[in-house]
């Protein structure tokens, strides 16, 4: 496999607690991203998935350098990005890009579409009004809006075509990296998979590559090459799709994967969930040893104790669960995965009988 | 195609300004403050060809005349004379000058240093913010009548005094609203964004952050201008604002006060004066907060 | 909720320390603060005179230490026109001031909130109407004015009521009036908008769901959210009748603090005002303190915090 | 079974500045004793507005319930929910009908201990003296599964989690043994792994206690997991309803199917998601077509017309295995009293589609304007519905073949035959 287009090493992003009448002093610090360390292959997509809180947006911003890293290094196409000044960090920019979840308010309600597009364009120096207005008018059309919207504001449009604006804001400087944060959780079903599909062609096209963040871990399993699982700031579970799809081995992961209702009810209705007991813990307080251990069946005194690493069960595969190679408990743990694969599997025989003509272009008309 | 596009905003006018209109002509009370407004303030730019008589002429022979609509009264002195038997009608129309230039270049000043201050404070935070709002802070702790009829006494009366002295004790007010409002947009989706896209300080506040501050601006604006020509005519009540010669509402209500048990119009007219100005622009005000307010907007459409 | 008090009592403390300091320079905002107590015509000897007796001629630094030490030992120097301790002076006429504040603010409650709950409650209807209306007359009236109205009316014209003085509840009430009125105001629009906002909130509906009675649900989960905002907008009120009351005691002759600020600004007895200055913005510091820890009480998500 | 709530031809409007907004446009269904009635939509589809406006819980003004009927046939009487007195709708309310709304986060007064919120409901409909209520609401604390309920009862809802919350909101609905119980999308807020929680609990309860229960959810996936019936609701209309097994393999709606279609699947292979064009309608105008017909592919004239009225439609089960005998019939159950006397549980679509699809492939009918150039070619192939495979030979092979296609559901559908 070539070089990893994105390298994040020992993220780790703390904001500081304080507490202070006059003068504040830090009291504490949420760690909503502590020491996570993967890599995205260039033209692949890196599924980040987890539950709120977890830290996966942050994540995302951290990369972006929208936050400044606590901790930890993050390399883009050969480029440190941790490392870049100011200056720099801004010439840098075009390069990596946003999609964020509230299209709402990513959009400034004053200005009107065309502005909006252009804008990354004007701050990199593009000058020539008709130079703007014709890239405008063909990114508006590769997302599947008309060139006359250009004149429109964000409020006339419904929150599916508002996301479309904001990912034709991402491109305009032709980026090779796309963070996109829950791009599509805000909107409605039949909206998601205008918008997923939309971004999966427009990685076809243009080479890009992802790091979607995402709740939904079917949305991830439809668009990832990678997926990593996260919970409470740490990474569980690594690996490409098919191998943590397959074989789930992070109780975590499969608490998630089996929480998630698939829409077959003959196998709906027999599936025997895996409950998980309890709420997340705080990160501000996150428990020591291994983060899950409050809520996970198989802990035992060591995971209490110890900070599991990420180690590799099969190529391609990252698990950090001090249970999983051990000799009593890991079989069950794998015996589990195995049970939740085939519940899920169940239902892959059936669907509905009818099929509904995809739309052949990437837009809406 | 028009089916795709949302049916919530009903002008279909596309500009900023157009829809702002389109909701002022929609709002019948906000109309109206605008009207009263501007009548006010063409009646003060034009007081020399609107007044009947010269604001200083006296005329002892006639003092103290009642209204016209009075027994005694004459259509000569529509609102009356005072005991010096200068026109009522008249130095109400230039007392409006005293008022409106005192509420424009005091909200002027006052905003101007609010918004530095306060887009300095929201815009850096941290030690900076500490110590801006801690002054800000002070100054509002101390309940603000007393804080300019002390300062108003210390400085002296004059026109420059009383404006300097509305535009700086008014100016922490507009600081912990522009802070705030700052502090809020810093925060919101699109200046993320715009930072994502490599914008830099400059370009985040010019492009982004001041214009989205014109809304709350203008309309705490109006609400405080509106304040402070409430404030000036109380110090000319106390006798602390402009010099006693200038026809200014406070000082004819000032004036009035001494013949309140006879001749009660003296104070009643210059006061009913502030009450259609001060009512015009808080009708406008709330209009402007109901327009401009985009989390309102939101909620209600 | 004991780390939250006592950040506010810091807080207060602080702020009161602030405005001793703020006070201290306003007075010597002219750069010569014996000339600007000394009477307009006075000699250059007579300034010389006073800039002495107060010690404006030392050092600014010393000056502040100065005057600090005795403020923290409740003396604010004396008055230069009654020659009279300054702190004795505002306790005398303290009860005068407290007792048409507190007239004020209970008329202004007692009229303000009923309405605007009414109005809140019926948007559109002529209740509504009402309340908005009441609101915005109260905002636009200035009090010194309606004031000497209320004078022409209830006590030249109709004679119901004295014209000036304090003498016994009946003169009371037209300066309450005056000064309640914007307050009033102030009060109907906030009640009213909190009524709106919480009537449509989701455990409202909750409320509902339930099957609750709408007089239980007003009582019990209505009243008590919009009884948030209004404790947090008196102890500002309180404040603003502060200086209201420089009016309405100048214009009713009441003898309280109000009159005695218009007194001393009149007669450039700079070391009455100041002293009332910082004993009016100490009063309403912890008056804000009172209304916070009221508030804390209602609210247990300030509370519980962690 | 006996029904225990018959709603027919419910329609709801909100006054607003910008018109006549048109939330519910006659929705009819029956909810059985103990049985758990999924309603499916997206935003707008007017199920929550028709759920709330049930116990009139929508603020009128603006709202207005502009007809219909919802007859409840509680234990002792029958009663019409819509045109009950404000008194005694609210006797019905948190007593005979529990709701749970969708944010547990804001349905909580925070100023009150969830104690108290739990009391307040029982005291209203129970004699119960005050010791008792507080020891009912404990029960009940615990039997949401709320740990160590008894120190729970006097926190306040910022203390709980969001999870924890919705199991309060649980506990006030179930309070005084409702007959139904009206879900509004209450997992919807909350994490996957919490909605699990919440969906075992709400199974469990309802199952012990015998509550029929109404389940929004945008979401398939609870709906398959909760519910044995399904109304498929798209701009304030039922597009179509079914048994949940028969609607969830064989959707008659394009709508439904779409929305199937565009579901990622945590089982399934690397097929493209389908793209369900256009956005959701207006609400502004009263509808006087097809719903669902400016962002349909099969969509021709007709359905630009005439709004078209429920038509039987699949294999015609009947619910609780009884004889396969509606099948035959092609009655478009236009009156609510001939709905009555119909099996219970006949799948039904509003769409003309399987009954018109000759007319479908009449070149001479130009194809929808709104649909382009391009979707001429589209019209006359791909996407044919199945069940007009095989039966018309003049029809084009469809362009998806999928082997996984059950053939018992071909051909067994015979109303379109016989037009």
């Amino acid at each position: 496999m070539s070089e990893p287009f994105v390298r994040v090493e020992n993220l780790k992003q703390h904001f500081p607690i304080t507490r202070g009448v006059v003068f504040s002093k830090q009291v504490g610090a949420i760690k909503a991203v502590d020491d996570v360390s993967f890599e995205i292959y260039p033209g692949e997509t890196l599924g980040l998935v987890g539950e709120s809180g977890c830290g996966k947006s942050t994540t995302g911003r951290s990369i972006l350098r929208l936050y400044e890293p606590t901790d930890g290094r993050v390399t883009i196409d050969g480029t440190e990005v941790t490392a870049l000044d100011d200056e720099a960090l801004r010439a840098f920019r075009p390069r990596m890009q946003m999609v964020f979840q509230d299209s709402y308010s990513s959009l400034n309600p004053r200005h009107s579409v065309a502005k909006i597009i252009s804008e990354p364009l004007v701050i990199q120096g593009t000058r020539d009004q008709r130079k703007l207005r014709d890239r405008v008018a063909e990114l508006l059309e590769l997302v599947g809006l008309e060139a006359d919207h250009m004149r429109r504001f964000p409020h006339e449009f419904s929150g599916g075509q508002r996301q479309r604006i904001g990912i034709a804001r991402a491109l305009s400087l032709n980026p090779q990296f796309i963070v996109c944060d829950e791009p599509i959780s805000a909107l409605d079903v039949s909206i998601q998979a205008q918008v997923v599909n939309l971004l999966k062609s427009l990685q076809r096209e243009l080479g890009l590559t992802y790091l979607f963040i995402a709740h939904d871990l079917s949305m991830v399993r439809h668009i990832s090459d990678r997926v990593a699982v996260m919970y409470l700031g740490k990474l569980a579970e690594f690996g490409r799709y098919d191998r943590i799809f397959s074989r789930p081995l992070h109780p975590y992961t499969q608490s998630l994967m089996s929480a998630v209702p698939i829409p077959v009810p003959e196998v709906e209705k027999k599936r025997q969930q895996i409950l998980l007991s309890g709420d997340v813990p705080s990160p501000a307080k996150p428990p020591p040893g291994c983060v899950f251990h409050t809520r996970c069946p198989f802990a035992a005194e060591r995971c209490r104790a110890e900070v599991p690493q990420q180690e590799e069960v099969e190529p391609d595969h990252f698990v950090a669960c001090h249970m999983v190679n051990d000799p009593t408990v890991g079989p069950q743990i794998t015996q589990r995965a195995g049970h939740i694969v085939e519940e899920v599997k169940a239902a892959s025989g059936t669907g509905p009988d009818r099929q509904f003509t995809p739309a052949r272009d990437v837009g809406n008309r | 195609m028009s089916s795709r596009i949302n049916a919530l905003d009903p002008s279909q006018t596309r500009s900023w300004l157009g829809r702002t209109l389109h909701y002022l002509l929609r709002d019948k009370a906000g109309a109206f403050g605008l009207v009263l407004f501007l009548f006010v303030v063409l009646s003060a730019v034009f007081a020399p060809y609107v007044a009947p008589h010269s604001p200083l002429q006296q005329d002892l022979h006639s003092s103290r005349m009642p209204p016209a609509w009075h027994e005694g009264g004459d259509w000569e002195h529509p609102l009356g004379t005072d005991n010096l038997g200068r026109d009522m009608l008249s130095r109400i129309i230039y007392g409006s000058r005293v008022s409106l230039t005192v509420g424009f270049f005091g909200v002027l000043i006052s905003m101007s240093l609010g918004l530095v201050l306060g887009a300095i404070a929201g815009y850096l935070g941290g030690r900076v913010d500490a110590v801006i709002m801690a002054i800000a802070n002070l100054f509002l702790a101390i309940p603000y009548l007393l804080l300019v009829v002390v300062v108003a006494a210390i400085l002296g009366r004059s026109l420059i005094n009383v404006i300097l002295i509305f535009g700086l004790t008014n100016a922490p007010l507009f600081v912990r609203i522009t802070r705030g409002e700052v502090f809020r947009i810093r925060k919101s989706g699109y200046v993320e964004s715009a930072v994502s896209i490599g914008a830099g300080r400059a370009r985040i506040l010019g492009h982004h952050i001041l214009p989205n501050l014109i809304g709350p601006m203008v309309t705490v604006a109006t609400f405080e201008m509106s304040g402070m020509i409430f404030y000036e005519a109380g110090l000319g009540f106390l006798g602390l604002s402009v010099p006693p010669g200038v026809p200014s509402w406070g000082n004819m209500l000032a004036h009035g006060r001494q013949y309140i048990t006879f001749s009660p119009w003296l104070a009643a007219f210059p006061g009913l004066a502030i009450v259609v100005t001060s009512l015009g622009m808080n009708l406008l005000g709330d209009w402007l907060r109901d327009v401009l307010d985009p989390k309102l907007r939101r909620t209600a459409s | 909720m004991q780390r939250y008090l006592f950040s506010r009592v810091i807080q207060s403390l602080a702020l009161i320390l602030g405005v001793l300091v703020l006070v201290f320079f306003l007075v010597r905002l002219t750069g010569d603060p014996a000339r600007l107590m000394a009477p307009r015509d006075a000699s250059p000897e007579r300034v010389e005179q006073i800039r002495e007796q107060y010690g404006f001629d030392r050092p600014i630094m010393v000056q502040l230490t100065e005057y600090l030490s005795h403020a923290a030992r409740g003396d604010f120097g004396t008055s230069y026109h009654y020659r009279a301790p300054a702190s004795e002076l505002i306790v005398t006429r303290l009860p005068a001031t407290l007792e048409l504040a507190l007239a004020a603010l209970a008329f202004a409650v007692v009229v303000a909130v009923p309405l605007g709950i009414l109005g809140g409650s019926n948007p559109g209807t002529v209740m509504d109407t009402l309340a908005r209306g009441v609101g915005l007359i109260g905002q636009t009236v200035p009090n010194f004015w309606l004031a000497l109205m209320l004078i022409v009316i209830f006590a030249v014209d109709l004679g119901w009521f004295p014209s000036f003085g304090r003498d016994g509840p009946r003169s009371l009430v037209l300066p309450a009036v005056a000064l309640g009125f914007f307050p009033l105001g102030q009060f109907v629009r906030l009640t009213r908008s909190a009524v709106l906002e919480v009537r449509s909130a989701d455990y409202v509906r909750t409320a509902y769901s339930k099957g609750l009675s709408t007089r239980i649900i007003y009582l019990r989960h209505i009243f008590r959210n919009v009884s948030i905002t209004l404790v947090s907008i008196i102890g500002v009120q309180f404040g603003y009748m502060l200086g209201g009351s420089i009016y309405i005691e100048s214009i009713f002759a009441w003898p309280g603090i109000g009159r005695m600020i218009n007194e001393a600004v009149q007669n450039r007895d700079f070391i009455l005002v100041q002293g009332i200055a910082v004993f009016s913005a100490g009063f309403v510091v912890v008056i804000q303190l009172l209304t916070d820890v009221a508030y804390a009480l209602i609210d247990p998500r300030i509370r519980y915090e962690e | 079974m006996e029904p225990v709530l018959d709603v027919r031809d419910l329609a709801v409007q909100f006054e607003t500045v910008e018109g006549t907004l048109h939330a519910v446009n006659g929705v009819s269904f029956r909810l059985r004793r103990g049985e758990t009635l999924g309603i499916v939509g997206e935003s707008g589809s007017g199920k929550s507005v028709s759920m709330m406006s049930l116990l009139r819980l929508i603020p009128e003004p603006p709202g207005k319930i502009h007809r219909g009927r919802a007859l409840f046939y509680d234990a002792a009487e029958t009663v019409d929910l819509l045109s009950l007195s404000n008194r005694r709708i609210g006797f019905l309310r948190g007593n005979r009908i529990g709701y749970i709304f969708q944010d547990p986060m804001s349905s909580l007064n925070p100023l009150l201990t969830v104690g108290i919120q739990i009391r307040e409901s029982i005291e209203r409909h129970t004699r119960l003296s005050g010791t008792q209520a507080k020891q009912r609401a404990i029960e009940l604390l615990e039997l949401v599964g709320i740990p160590s309920a008894a120190q729970r009862y006097g926190n306040y809802p910022h203390q709980f989690s969001g999870g924890m919350r919705q199991r309060v909101m649980i506990a006030i609905a179930i309070s005084c043994d409702p007959a139904i119980l009206i879900a509004d999308e209450p997992t919807t807020a909350l994490d996957v792994t919490v909605q699990a929680q919440i969906l075992a609990l709400v199974r469990r309860l309802t199952q012990e206690l015998g509550i029929s229960v109404i389940w929004i959810s945008h979401d398939l996936g609870v709906i398959a997991s909760l519910a044995d019936r399904v109304l498929v609701m798209y701009g304030g209309t039922v597009v179509e309803r079914g048994d949940v097994e028969e609607l969830f393999t064989s959707p008659r709606h394009p709508y439904t199917v779409g929305l199937l279609g565009a579901l990622p699947k945590l089982q399934g292979g690397e097929e493209q998601l389908v793209n369900i064009r256009g956005t959701p309608p207006s609400l502004f105008s009263s509808p006087t077509q097809c719903p669902f017909e400016p962002r349909c592919p099969w969509a021709f004239a007709r359905c630009k017309t005439e709004r078209p009225p429920e038509f039987f439609a699949g294999t015609g089960r009947v619910y609780l295995g009884g004889t396969e005998s509606a099948s035959t019939t092609q009655d478009t159950a236009e009156s609510p009293e001939q709905e009555a006397d119909e099996p219970f549980v006949a799948h039904r679509a509003a769409c003309f589609h399987d009954l018109d699809r000759d007319q479908e492939r009449d070149p001479s009918e130009p194809p929808a304007p709104a649909q382009g150039a391009d979707k001429a070619a589209e019209a006359a192939g791909i996407g044919a519905p199945p069940s007009a495979r095989g039966s018309a030979s003049t029809d084009p092979p469809p362009a998806h073949t999928d082997s996984r296609q059950p053939s018992r559901l071909t051909g067994d559908r015979t109303g379109a035959e016989e037009l």
